[in-house]
């Protein structure tokens, strides 16, 4: 490793915390403008994080430490999932020591405490976001597994660089079995990040809520950081995407200036068109009630399984 | 001079007790003579494991390796059961169930019950051989009856019959091997009947004839070892007698009539030269073992229950003994010892514990270890031994046999399996509830007996753990001697 | 011209068909006295037999044996029985599970399966008696058939005496006797088994008040 | 004869186990005595134990002895060798917590005498201990039926209670059915030669079909043992029948020996397995994983909701074994020996983590005296290192990182992943599959545990009794904080533990797992593939971020917190009633596998008085296989019994037909 490696490493940490909030406004106003909606400003989530930072926490007599800690720890988890997803560059010092499968375990943990933080107050919405989160997160997280088990069936590895690189220096065609994953991929990341059709980040409409109704008794910094690793998660899983599918661009081999030049526009764009197709499908579709969640989920793993198997029927190129 | 003891001992026993059998020190007696036959079993084991096998009085009588672990089983299970009844009659006339002449009786006939197990077993005279066994039959059917009960009548007049007319068979069958043997041994039958010289010449002797012969012996004495479906007299007989008398119809009984027909089969298959009695012993012993099994199932008596457990191993013998060869009959050897260990040593636990409750039903019995734990885990012990659990000497047999019925008869593996399933399931289902659970038994008025119970169970932990070497040879020596087809 | 066959010879054969005829003759009786009454006709022709044989061997403990069974089987044993019946009140046995002639068509076919059964048997007997092993074999079997299709206690008995019989006649028509010592353990057997009985009767009558066997089915496992 | 060397050791080590059970007979009724001393002292043999099994694992040898008991022409032989070595390690290791645990955990007057139970615990350790070194077939049985037995009268120590003593019998029966199973097996493997030595069952040649047999028949003895399903219906029974420490043995080390024994028949003593007989333990792991962890997210019982945690978890092993199975059937050693690694790795963690589970629950029972879930809750502020400590096992068993659980999870979908590289068409779309189920379960597995933890120790008390809940003793903290240590080096340290395991797959597999690099502290197993995995470098980021995070807050932001009511938007009357209960939070995976179960359902009308809400859930394979099969026994033996009236002639006739027929017979003949 080369110490300008670490300096990417780095890099890319900061991009990702400091892009995240950005990114997560640039979706809502791109659903504003399509809704015909006056959009709020791109700056709002800073804003936000901002206002709430400066706020007294208040939390709930019988909250135990595990509340208090919680935040934290999703916040943590998440900074490293970032920091482990090639979004710019592939030789990264982190990357070696945590492959996709950690990657998603990573995501479980997260989810892992958010749920059992949103169960300590013991009030109803509390314990039923806990559940829903769960039930959604049991059917999401195979599914990413089985699109990143693609991939790497592909690249003959389930490191994210060597998929990345793989991938990249491939010859551009449309692999049947990648095209399948790519649309469970989509479901899943509307699932995991609470959209619509499966939640719906700006309600507290409590029939219909799930990422929210864990963070009701939160409030203040220890919202904020939930609100920031939300955003944070967003931008983690649109990372995933592009290195998973559009890998092109990202700094192959040993970074330098030049390969970054190259590296965070090519990001950049991704993350505007990203934004924008995630607002558009928002619009597009209604909202599920929580019932149908697992139908939309069971869906996104049968076409990544699919996926799979016409790799394996196909005689795996891997 | 040990045979003397070995057979004298009894015999005066039975006198005295015809006269004597009554008075209140008549058990301790009892036990004397017991424990006296027994130490001539073992002066006389002790001069076998010197010198080899025995020849005795004119050739009448001989010891060899397969009969004398048996003489000394005998001997040896007479005496505890004798340990045992000692309480046990004292309880019974307590709770006034028989009175002293019966008690007379009983002492009288239970010594006379001995010697004709042990004169069958070291009887070198396949006529003498028929004799003892027809005595007894005679000696323990008073004994069924002892009480006096409907039930006890009832099973008394099966007994006899079913096993009168069996053995009626097997003295055809008698006559049958004496006049095959007379062609090649002459006439003057002093030595036509001779076990030894029989099997000196058993390869001349007429094959038709033996067939023959064979059958009849087999229905004759395997009527006596409950093979099914001769069996239906052995569970009435060991429910409606008293306890000790069904602990040695099961540990002594069965043994001796089984040896009677091995030796017969070693006589037939040495002429025969077909695997002909082997099917008979395979076929019979499989049956009894399913048969055996299906009826335990629906048992409510506990006494019942383990007269049918005793026809299921009385068939895994048979069947081992059928299957032949050097492993099985080894096996079938040890089953026939640990079986009678265990299974006396669980009718004592049974018979205290029907005491406790005033009742065979096993509805009735429920709790034991919490209010006498020595009976509970002696009987939960003597199940899980008896039900082929290790380390218990009952788990090595099985163990043979069955590994070698998956080699040599697959085909019979499936029924074992079941089989053994089945019986576990029935005993260890009623066990469990009589053992466990609270409580609602009454005290006894005389100290039961335990030594016996434990006795016995640390012998058959012993033989699951270690064989001693003198009688692992004689199980070898034996097991040669029986062979297979 | 066929060979004449000796006077003894023709007297033995008449003892084993008179045998036979006993047997089924007890098979079809119903009166429990003439049936201790046919027994001991049996046993006095088994001991013809025995004697006829011994004279004709000169074998020694054959006459013994012959003794033996008119002691035992002419005198002792029908006396105690009369004495029962009388004591006891036995004097009819009810219908058999069989009717009649059901059961004559069962012997004979009995008969029949024993003569195969003999065959093997006569084949290397060489004894003068051999052509009387079939009988033997047919009177166990029909003893055995009677005590089948009887209901009272007594008649089963008989039954069991009268297989007795027929043993003791194959024993001696297939090798002039059994050693001594066996017959003598077997009489002393049969002797002690009739005694047990006799007390047996007294305590099933006590109990039950009858001999009829109907009483001792309650022991079952089908309910 | 008998020297000085690991093997002696480790018998010396049993037999010591043996001697501490029977010492507990001198004062059988005496608490301290049993608590205090030697259940501390049995802890202390298992870290001997542990120590010396670790040992010779690394050395790697193997030796033999031969005890001057048993049969006359089959003495015991004891056998020390990598694959004994591992899981004797793995017994000791775990069984030490357990036994500290026990130490303070066992009171007075619960049903046998503590004296009685602590011979049955030790002879319970010892009689596993024995299987793992049992050399010939009898010793091995003798070993697995003592297991057995000794285990059964430790589930039935509150033998007054109906349903204990149920669960007892089928466990039992079930355990002997399986002993036959495995005894038949033995018979096939030797092979004609009459020697029940393993080294004479290594040497017998045995045709395909007969090996396939034994293959099978160990299948399904083994399979008994380890609960796979449909032979599992006895586990979820006995398991939380049995006192807390003993659950947690029978869960975390009795479950092990089953696949110990599957091992040691399959690619030991048979040694050249067919390619397709992974799949059966493979399609029967998938099967019983799923079914495990599907009924565990319904349980409302909290012991019964690990017990089928324990099944699902077993079910992982057998995939694990089946896939190496087949793999090495496929003659690919490497990726075998991957499998195979990921399968003991795994057995390891679970000795652990639910050994860790079982005991946590032992202490909220002991404390609340509530085994219902729906009666529990917010423990965590009442028992804070029992919570805190069994949340370490229930994020291990969900399989998060950094700790262990995940590691042995990793391990297995690396080897799936070469799935497309088995020779047969067939598996390799079969396996795929294979590698989506164990994915869901894994995150099943998350839900359940959350489940189970937040119910029991977060939210509010849902019974008043509950506030006088106590935290655990001295040595209960001590044997929970045992296992929990374990859990997290099991799970930081991959690389060491790797690399002990290289021995035994060099004896099974014949290969070890290469490590391609080169750090201490990167784990890099998969042959021919640059993936690693640094739960280190992983635990140490995010702890720095972490860290980061509180201290930027800290830095920048004031500290001030107030404490308020719940806000609950706003609603104010909020009671412990309306937070989820068990039942509501399985109803999803009800709904979604509603075919799996067998669900009755008791609505509360809309009049009621009192409304009431029961739910009961049953396993299928009660009604679908086993009671049936019961009935039809009862029906034989009522057939049979028919053939039994009573009628004296009846018998005769039985006795003159089968005179006749024999006749027949030998004239024919």
């Amino acid at each position: 490793m080369r110490p300008e490696d670490w300096l990417t490493q780095l890099l890319e940490i900061v991009a990702a915390l400091a892009a995240a909030p950005l990114f997560l406004g640039w979706v809502n106003q791109c659903r504003a403008w399509l809704q015909n909606r006056r959009a709020p400003s791109v700056w709002l989530p800073y804003r936000n994080i901002r206002k709430l930072f400066h706020k007294d926490a208040v939390i709930a007599q019988n909250a135990s430490r595990f509340f208090r800690l919680a935040p934290y720890i999703v916040f943590g988890t998440m900074a490293l999932a970032a920091a482990i997803i090639p979004s710019m560059g592939t030789r990264l010092p982190l990357v070696v020591s945590a492959d996709a499968i950690a990657l998603v375990g990573l995501f479980a943990t997260a989810r892992v405490f958010m749920s059992l933080a949103a169960m300590d107050i013991g009030t109803a919405f509390g314990t039923l976001g806990a559940r829903r989160e769960m039930m959604v997160g049991f059917l999401a997280e195979p599914a990413l597994l089985m699109v990143i088990f693609v991939a790497s069936l592909l690249s003959a590895s389930t490191a994210l660089p060597a998929i990345t690189e793989h991938l990249a220096t491939q010859t551009l065609g449309l692999d049947p079995a990648l095209a399948f994953t790519a649309v469970a991929f989509t479901l899943v990341l509307l699932a995991e990040n609470a959209r619509i059709p499966v939640d719906n980040p700006s309600t507290h409409l409590e029939l219909t809520m799930i990422h929210e109704a864990m963070l009701l008794e939160y409030s203040a910094r220890h919202l904020a950081l939930m609100e920031w690793s939300a955003a944070l998660k967003l931008f983690n899983y649109a990372c995933i995407g592009f290195a998973l599918f559009i890998p092109w661009g990202v700094a192959t081999g040993h970074i330098g200036p030049l390969g970054l030049i190259v590296a965070i526009p090519t990001l950049a764009l991704k993350l505007l068109l990203a934004g924008g197709g995630l607002a558009l499908i928002e619009t597009l579709s209604a909202k599920l009630r929580v019932m149908r969640a697992p139908e939309f989920l069971a869906s996104a793993f049968l076409f990544a399984v699919l996926g799979l198997l016409v790799h394996v029927m196909l005689g795996g190129r891997g | 001079m040990e045979l003397l003891f070995l057979l004298g001992l009894p015999v005066a026993g039975a006198a005295v007790f015809a006269f004597a059998g009554a008075r209140r020190e008549a058990p301790e007696f009892n036990v004397a003579f017991s424990l006296g036959t027994f130490l001539a079993a073992c002066t006389l084991a002790a001069r076998v494991i010197r010198e080899g096998s025995l020849l005795l009085w004119r050739e009448q009588f001989f010891i060899d390796p397969f009969n004398v672990f048996l003489v000394t089983l005998t001997a040896f299970v007479a005496l505890t059961t004798s340990l045992f009844s000692r309480p046990y009659m004292r309880i019974e006339s307590a709770h006034g169930r028989i009175t002293p002449g019966r008690l007379k009786l009983y002492h009288s006939m239970y010594q006379l019950f001995t010697f004709t197990m042990l004169l069958a077993l070291t009887t070198n005279n396949m006529g003498l051989l028929w004799v003892a066994m027809e005595g007894a039959t005679l000696s323990t059917v008073l004994l069924v009856t002892l009480y006096r009960t409907a039930g006890s009548l009832e099973a008394g007049w099966k007994y006899f019959i079913l096993c009168g007319v069996g053995i009626a068979q097997a003295l055809f069958g008698t006559i049958l091997l004496y006049f095959a043997a007379e062609k090649i041994l002459g006439a003057q039958g002093v030595t036509a009947l001779l076990w030894t010289h029989l099997n000196a010449v058993k390869s001349q002797l007429e094959p038709s004839v033996l067939a023959l012969a064979f059958v009849f012996l087999l229905v004759g004495y395997g009527t006596k070892v409950g093979l099914a479906p001769l069996h239906n007299w052995l569970p009435d007989a060991h429910a409606e007698g008293p306890t000790p008398i069904s602990a040695v119809l099961s540990g002594l009984l069965l043994n001796v009539a089984l040896y009677a027909v091995v030796r017969c089969k070693i006589l037939v298959e040495g002429s025969l030269h077909s695997a002909l009695p082997s099917r008979m012993l395979m076929g019979f012993g499989l049956l009894s073992l399913l048969l055996a099994t299906l009826f335990l199932w629906r048992q409510r008596d506990i006494k019942r229950l383990f007269a049918y457990s005793s026809i299921e191993h009385m068939g895994i013998a048979t069947f081992a003994f059928g299957m032949g060869g050097p492993v099985a009959n080894f096996a079938a050897l040890l089953h026939m010892t640990v079986h009678s260990l265990t299974k006396s040593s669980i009718f004592f636990t049974v018979g205290h514990a029907a005491q406790k409750a005033g009742s065979q039903l096993m509805d009735d019995i429920r709790g034991l270890i919490t209010l006498s734990p020595t009976i509970g885990w002696g009987l939960m012990m003597g199940s899980l031994a008896i039900l082929g659990m290790p380390p218990f000497g009952v788990f090595a047999s099985e163990f043979l046999i069955l590994t070698t019925a998956m080699r040599e008869q697959p085909w019979a593996t499936p029924i074992l399996l079941a089989a053994l399933g089945i019986a576990f399931a029935a005993i260890f289902g009623r066990v469990q509830p009589m053992v466990f659970g609270e409580t609602r038994l009454r005290r006894l008025p005389h100290a039961p007996a335990l030594l016996p119970v434990f006795a016995h169970l640390a012998i058959v932990l012993l033989l699951g753990l270690y064989i001693p070497p003198y009688l692992a040879d004689w199980y070898r020596a034996a097991a040669r001697l029986i062979g297979g087809p | 011209m066929m060979p004449r066959i000796p006077l003894d010879q023709q007297l033995l054969d008449a003892c084993a068909a008179v045998m036979l005829l006993l047997s089924f003759a007890m098979l079809s009786q119903r009166r429990v006295v003439s049936l201790v009454n046919l027994y001991a006709i049996q046993g006095g022709t088994l001991a013809a037999a025995t004697l006829l044989v011994a004279w004709r061997t000169g074998e020694g403990h054959l006459y013994l044996s012959a003794a033996l069974t008119i002691a035992l089987k002419v005198i002792f044993l029908p006396w105690l029985l009369y004495r029962l019946i009388r004591r006891l009140e036995v004097y009819w046995d009810t219908e058999p599970l069989l009717n009649l002639s059901g059961t004559m068509l069962v012997g004979l076919v009995i008969v029949v399966f024993s003569f195969g059964l003999a065959q093997p048997i006569t084949a290397v007997a060489s004894t003068a008696t051999r052509s009387a092993i079939g009988i033997a074999v047919s009177v166990v079997l029909l003893a055995f058939l009677m005590m089948i299709t009887r209901r009272k206690a007594m008649s089963q008995v008989v039954g069991f005496l009268s297989m007795e019989n027929g043993l003791f006649f194959g024993a001696m028509s297939a090798t002039y006797g059994m050693p001594m010592v066996v017959e003598l353990g077997v009489a002393l057997d049969v002797l002690v088994a009739m005694l047990v009985l006799g007390v047996f009767f007294f305590q099933i009558r006590e109990q039950f008040d009858s001999l009829d066997l109907h009483h001792l089915e309650s022991l079952k496992e089908g309910d | 004869m008998i020297s000085a060397s690991p093997l002696t050791g480790c018998a010396a080590l049993l037999a010591a186990w043996a001697f501490i059970g029977l010492a507990g007979l001198l004062r059988p009724s005496s608490v301290r005595f049993a608590g205090r001393t030697l259940f501390p002292l049995g802890a202390v043999v298992g870290l001997a134990l542990a120590g010396l099994a670790g040992w010779s694992l690394l050395a790697g040898g193997t030796e033999q002895l031969v005890l001057p008991l048993g049969l006359p022409d089959l003495p015991f032989h004891l056998r020390l060798d990598p694959l004994s070595s591992f899981f004797l390690l793995l017994l000791a290791a775990s069984s030490a917590g357990v036994s500290v645990f026990a130490g303070g955990y066992f009171r007075q007057g619960e049903g046998t005498a503590p004296g009685l139970l602590c011979l049955q615990y030790h002879l319970f350790l010892a009689s596993m201990g024995w299987v793992m070194l049992a050399d010939d077939a009898y010793g091995f049985m003798v070993a697995w039926e003592a297991m057995a037995l000794s285990s059964y009268f430790l589930v039935t120590t509150q033998h007054r209670i109906p349903e204990i003593r149920r669960a007892g019998f089928i466990y039992l029966l079930m355990a002997h059915l399986g002993a036959i199973a495995i005894l038949l097996s033995f018979g096939v493997l030797q092979g004609g030669s009459w020697q029940f030595t393993f080294d004479a069952m290594r040497a017998a040649h045995l045709s395909p079909a007969w090996a396939a047999a034994a293959f099978l028949l160990a299948l399904v003895g083994f399979g008994v043992k380890a609960g796979l399903v449909p032979l599992h219906i006895w586990l979820p029974e006995a398991h939380p029948a049995a006192p807390s420490p003993v659950s947690a043995l029978m869960s975390g080390v009795m479950l092990k020996t089953a696949v110990y024994g599957l091992l040691r028949v399959t690619l030991d003593l048979l040694g050249h397995p067919a390619w397709w007989w992974g799949l059966v333990p493979l399609i029967l792991g998938l099967f019983t994983a799923f079914y495990g962890v599907v009924f565990a997210a319904v349980q409302t019982d909290m012991k019964r909701l690990l017990a089928y945690s324990s099944i699902e978890n077993i079910g992982i092993v057998f995939t694990g074994l089946g896939l190496s199975v087949i793999f090495l059937g496929a003659g690919m050693q490497a990726v075998a020996a991957l499998a195979l690694l990921a399968t003991l790795y795994h057995c390891l963690n679970h000795a652990f983590m639910k050994s860790l589970l079982f005991l946590g629950t032992g202490s909220v029972l002991h404390a609340t005296g509530e085994r219902n879930l729906g009666r529990l809750g917010g423990l965590i502020h009442r028992m804070p290192w029992v919570a805190w400590l069994t949340l370490v096992g229930a994020l291990a068993i969900a399989g998060l990182p950094p700790l262990n659980g995940f590691v042995s999870e990793w391990l297995l979908l690396q080897s799936f992943l070469f799935a497309d590289r088995v020779p047969h068409e067939f598996v390799n779309l079969l396996i795929p599959m294979g590698m989506a189920l164990v994915a869901l379960c894994a995150a099943l597995a998350g839900y359940v545990m959350v489940k189970f933890f937040g119910v029991i120790f977060l939210g509010q008390p849902r019974e008043a009794t509950l506030a006088h809940a106590h935290d655990c003793g001295p040595l209960e903290r001590l044997g929970l904080a045992w296992l929990a240590l374990g859990c997290l080096l099991l799970g930081l340290l991959p690389l060491q533990v790797v690399a002990a395991l290289s021995a035994v797959t060099r004896q099974l597999v014949g290969t070890a797992v290469p490590q391609a690099a080169s750090q201490w502290w990167l784990l890099a197993p998969v042959p021919g593939r640059s993936v690693s995995y640094g739960p280190l470098v992983f635990l140490a980021a995010t702890v720095g971020i972490v860290a980061l995070t509180v201290l930027a807050v800290r830095l920048t932001y004031h500290q001030r917190v107030r404490r308020a009511a719940a806000w609950d938007c706003g609603f104010g009357l909020l009671t412990p009633r309306m937070q989820d209960t068990a039942e509501g939070f399985g109803q999803p995976i009800r709904n979604i596998f509603q075919s799996f179960f067998q669900i009755e359902r008791e609505l509360p009308a809309p009049s009621d008085r009192a409304p009431r809400y029961r739910i009961a859930i049953a396993d299928r394979f009660w009604s679908a296989v086993y009671e049936p099969l019961g009935r039809s026994v009862q029906r034989m033996a009522n057939a049979v019994a028919f053939l039994q009236q009573g009628r004296i002639s009846v018998y005769l006739l039985y006795s003159f037909v089968t005179l006749v027929v024999l006749l027949a017979l030998a004239l024919l003949a």
